[in-house]
């Protein structure tokens, strides 16, 4: 993919950051927002989509490598796995952090209430865990999708 | 009748997909088939799980003194559509390795497989 | 020939589908829903969640959860297998 | 913490992480990955033997995830669970110890077989996964769970039928047709898990059994998922893609790939049998699925007959051994209703079609191991290239011997074992099916003394000189598989009274089924 003009390229410079601030805000407030941790990985995904069309592929690649989202992505799974198995003292997917006062274990005010970030027990966790896992294997797909076209439009002029 | 018109929805939906899928000759427009039914049944999930009048089933400055929407059925949707996304995935990559070997993507041209 | 074999699949099978429609309970209000209502009150306390969908996806029923980040990493790596040569 | 309990679960947590695990492991070393997926693959295997000792001797297992201990199945106040858990009982521990021996041999060969230059650990990551997703289809007690295992198996499936398909062009072609297949099959059943939610809003199986009211919408879910199931499993109104699908995958994958299609033969007995159970008019559906088996074994072998290569015949001749299956439990739940002839011959009619289940995943996994030899070493499948192999590669030849031999159900060897229970039960409830079954049988014979005569008789060809024997880990699985085949064989009883009889009685009594759960243990 050739890289598109100068201004498409501008106004990713200023936007791209952006989304990526709002796809981690929608992971991290995945327990009281709308959202969690698949909604905010595509979000950030999409950011990396966009500076893959805005710069070309062959640019792109410079900045975003696949071998540090196959390795994000396989820490973002690992850790979820293991978040699960921490609770294997008593079940393997138990929330052994909800309500217990460390981490995230505030009591939540029952009913509806302005939304206190640290509860919720496991579930942050799982969510930056999986919303980690996400936007790596998305940034994955559209890099190995972008190539294959590009191998395909070659096969199409030869 | 009209009470139940999403599930009509459903089922064109459906019905579409299955078409594509059945009568349609091209690789891609199979893909697309795929997506269609993938869609229908996410809809019809969700339809399941709406109460009239009802407000979604967050807490967090939510209007006070409305009753709440089903929340499973949200859960089990987000879930398909995420193997949705995965499943077109996989299909649009082999549809490109298959025009990188055969050269073509018409059915009946993507025929070495015989007997 | 096989065009008519496929046109009776496909109606037999859409019959199928607009029967199911047409005799589903009514759209707005659903007729059994203890498992829902259990959730909406207990999710708060339990889980400790606001939100009580994402209360369902990761404590409830998270092993869905899991598996279904599992089909994601499949996807991956299925499709990183299959442009392996490609990329190098 | 102590681990008994919790067996159920580390049977498919363990290969899950490794299977994370291993992108990272791959790029330290590329040589690891084979061996640690092995060694996991291994504990495996060994859980699930200490789990099936515990079934077998105390009753079914259930695993709630999340809740305070791993048997609270209803939280306070409520009928129904509200959380996922495993229920395995006899049947699903059975097919657990299939899967688990399997993907461990499938492991072994495969550290041989592929070779080492690229990919190797995406292979290994894939082999996993596609043996977690198999456990958690036969473990799950939630039909949503199912669903989403279901689909990974196919994902994975595909991954690897596609494994060769970046310089060749046919695996790529089957795993697209097999993708189609899977997708709308896996569709179908989300359908179905809609249905009864929107129905009953519960998810459990055993909940959804015991509150069933057996409307006209729960008829319509039952044909969706007997169908769509059947479809999967290789049965013959849709089965083009298997002879694809297996030819064109690696050989261990291949015989993997048997054991996925007969979880999807578990999952449909399991909606038959613990869903719906007497219900529905029991004759009719089993009448669907004898009819079903009868035209997957005809069919399967007809066309196995006139097969050049060798993995399709093998691929034809798995439609049609399926088919017996199909036709044991079918005939068993024909006369699921009246108890008199249950008893005599409804059982053993079962037992017949599960007990094959095992045994066809063990001498089509040898067979398939053995093509994968012949090809490992001559590089083509076409039996008319083939020639003179006994000469060569002597183990191959009597691995394939006695693969051959209990594919055609003779005395010595497994296959006979569970094809004369099913004969002679099938002859008391229609003499015509088990003729029909019998001549199927004659002809696989005949078909692979064929095999048998152009890939191994003959004169020395000069092209394959310097072909050798395979190297030790392959020889070894295939040496595993034929031990178990002929130990089947020789004491078959040993197997049926307490292993696959437990496992028809958790089949047929539906209300234990329920009462684990609802009973609220």
């Amino acid at each position: 993919m050739k890289e598109m003009s100068k201004i498409v390229r501008n106004v990713t410079n200023l936007v791209y950051g952006f989304i990526i601030i709002f796809g981690f805000y929608i992971i991290a407030h995945g327990h009281l927002t709308p959202g969690g941790g698949f909604q905010g990985g595509a979000v950030v995904a999409s950011a990396f989509a966009l500076l893959l069309i805005s710069y070309g592929q062959l640019k792109a690649k410079k900045f975003l490598n696949i071998n540090i989202f196959s390795l994000l992505e396989s820490c973002g799974l690992t850790m979820f796995i293991v978040v699960a198995f921490l609770g294997l003292g008593t079940t393997f997917f138990y929330n052994f952090l909800a309500n217990s006062g460390s981490w995230f274990g505030h009591m939540v005010i029952p009913g509806i209430n302005p939304g206190d970030m640290n509860t919720a027990g496991v579930l942050p966790l799982m969510n930056i865990a999986v919303g980690l896992e996400v936007f790596a294997g998305l940034g994955i797909i559209v890099l190995l999708m972008a190539d294959g076209a590009e191998f395909t439009k070659k096969k199409e002029n030869s | 009748m009209i009470g139940n018109f999403p599930y009509i929805a459903v089922i064109i939906f459906i019905g579409l997909g299955i078409y594509t899928l059945i009568f349609k000759r091209n690789l891609i427009k199979i893909a697309i088939g795929i997506c269609l039914i993938e869609n229908g049944v996410n809809l019809f999930l969700i339809t399941l799980g709406f109460r009239k009048g009802a407000v979604a089933p967050i807490y967090t400055q939510a209007p006070s003194g409305q009753a709440m929407v089903l929340p499973t059925p949200q859960a089990l949707t987000l879930t398909s559509i995420v193997i949705g996304v995965a499943t077109t995935a996989l299909i649009l990559s082999m549809v490109m390795m298959i025009y990188k070997h055969y050269g073509t993507i018409e059915v009946n041209e993507v025929r070495r497989l015989r007997g | 020939m096989k065009k008519i074999i496929f046109g009776i699949a496909f109606i037999v099978f859409f019959s199928f589908l607009v029967i199911s429609a047409i005799n589903m309970r009514p759209f707005g209000n659903p007729a059994f829903s203890e498992m829902d209502d259990y959730f909406i009150k207990n999710a708060q306390s339990e889980a400790g969640a606001n939100n009580a969908v994402t209360s369902i996806v990761f404590d409830y029923r998270g092993f869905d959860t899991l598996g279904e980040a599992t089909v994601l990493f499949t996807t991956i790596v299925g499709i990183v297998a299959l442009f392996r040569r490609i990329t190098k | 913490m102590n681990l008994s309990n919790h067996t159920p679960i580390l049977i498919l947590a363990v290969p899950l992480l490794a299977a994370f695990l291993i992108p990272i492991i791959g790029k330290i070393n590329k040589k690891a990955t084979g061996i640690f997926a092995t060694l996991v693959l291994g504990l495996s295997l060994i859980f699930t033997i200490i789990l099936a000792v515990k079934i077998l001797s105390v009753g079914p297992q259930i695993y709630v995830f999340g809740a305070k201990s791993p048997f609270l199945t209803l939280p306070s106040g409520l009928k129904f669970p509200i959380r996922i858990m495993f229920q395995v009982d006899a049947m699903g521990i059975f097919m657990g110890l299939i899967t688990a021996l399997v993907s461990f041999l499938g492991a072994i060969y495969s550290l041989a077989f592929i070779n080492k230059n690229n990919g190797v650990d995406n292979y290994y990551s894939l082999l996993l996964l596609l043996t977690v997703s198999m456990f958690g289809m036969e473990f799950t007690g939630d039909i949503f769970n199912f669903f989403v295992f279901l689909e990974i198996a196919s994902m994975a499936s595909v991954s690897l039928i596609c494994y060769r398909g970046t310089d060749l062009g046919e695996p790529v072609e089957a795993g697209f047709k097999y993708m189609v297949v899977s997708s709308i099959s896996a569709l179908m059943v989300l359908f179905a898990v809609g249905i009864f939610y929107g129905e009953y809003d519960v998810l459990n199986i055993a909940a959804i059994a015991s509150v069933m009211k057996h409307s006209q919408l729960d008829k319509i879910a039952l044909g969706i998922l007997v169908s769509v199931l059947a479809m999967k499993a290789g049965a013959v109104p849709v089965h083009m893609w298997t002879p694809d699908a297996y030819s064109e995958a690696p050989a261990p994958i291949t015989m993997i790939l048997v054991v996925a299609s007969q979880a999807s033969l578990y999952a449909m007995f399991r909606v038959v049998f613990s869903l719906y159970n007497i219900t529905l008019n029991t004759l009719a559906v089993g009448w669907i699925i004898i009819i079903f088996g009868l035209l997957s074994m005809f069919i399967g072998v007809t066309m196995a007959i006139i097969q050049k290569d060798i993995k399709r015949l093998m691929a034809y001749h798995a439609i049609s051994q399926t088919g017996y299956m199909l036709l044991g439990v079918g005939v068993g739940l024909a006369v699921l209703a009246n108890p008199t002839a249950l008893q005599r011959y409804g059982i053993t009619a079962m037992e017949g079609g599960i007990f094959h289940i095992m045994n066809h995943a063990m001498y089509k996994g040898l067979l398939f191991l053995t093509a994968g030899a012949l090809f490992f070493r001559t590089g083509t499948r076409n039996l008319d290239k083939m020639g003179g192999l006994a000469h060569y590669m002597k183990y191959t030849t009597i691995f394939f011997i006695i693969g051959a031999a209990a594919i055609a159900g003779l005395p010595p060897f497994n296959g006979f074992a569970s094809k004369i229970l099913i004969y002679e039960s099938v002859y008391k409830f229609n003499p015509l099916l088990s003729i029909i079954a019998m001549v199927v049988s004659i002809l696989t014979l005949a078909s692979f003394v064929k095999v048998f005569h152009s890939a191994f008789l003959g004169p020395k060809l000069p092209q394959f000189k310097e072909v050798k024997e395979v190297p030790r880990s392959m020889v070894l699985a295939m040496a595993v598989l034929s031990c178990i085949i002929i130990f089947f064989g020789l004491f078959p009883d040993l197997i049926v009274k307490n292993l696959v009889h437990p496992a028809v009685m958790s089949l047929i009594e539906q209300f234990k089924y329920t009462n684990t759960v609802l009973g609220g243990m």
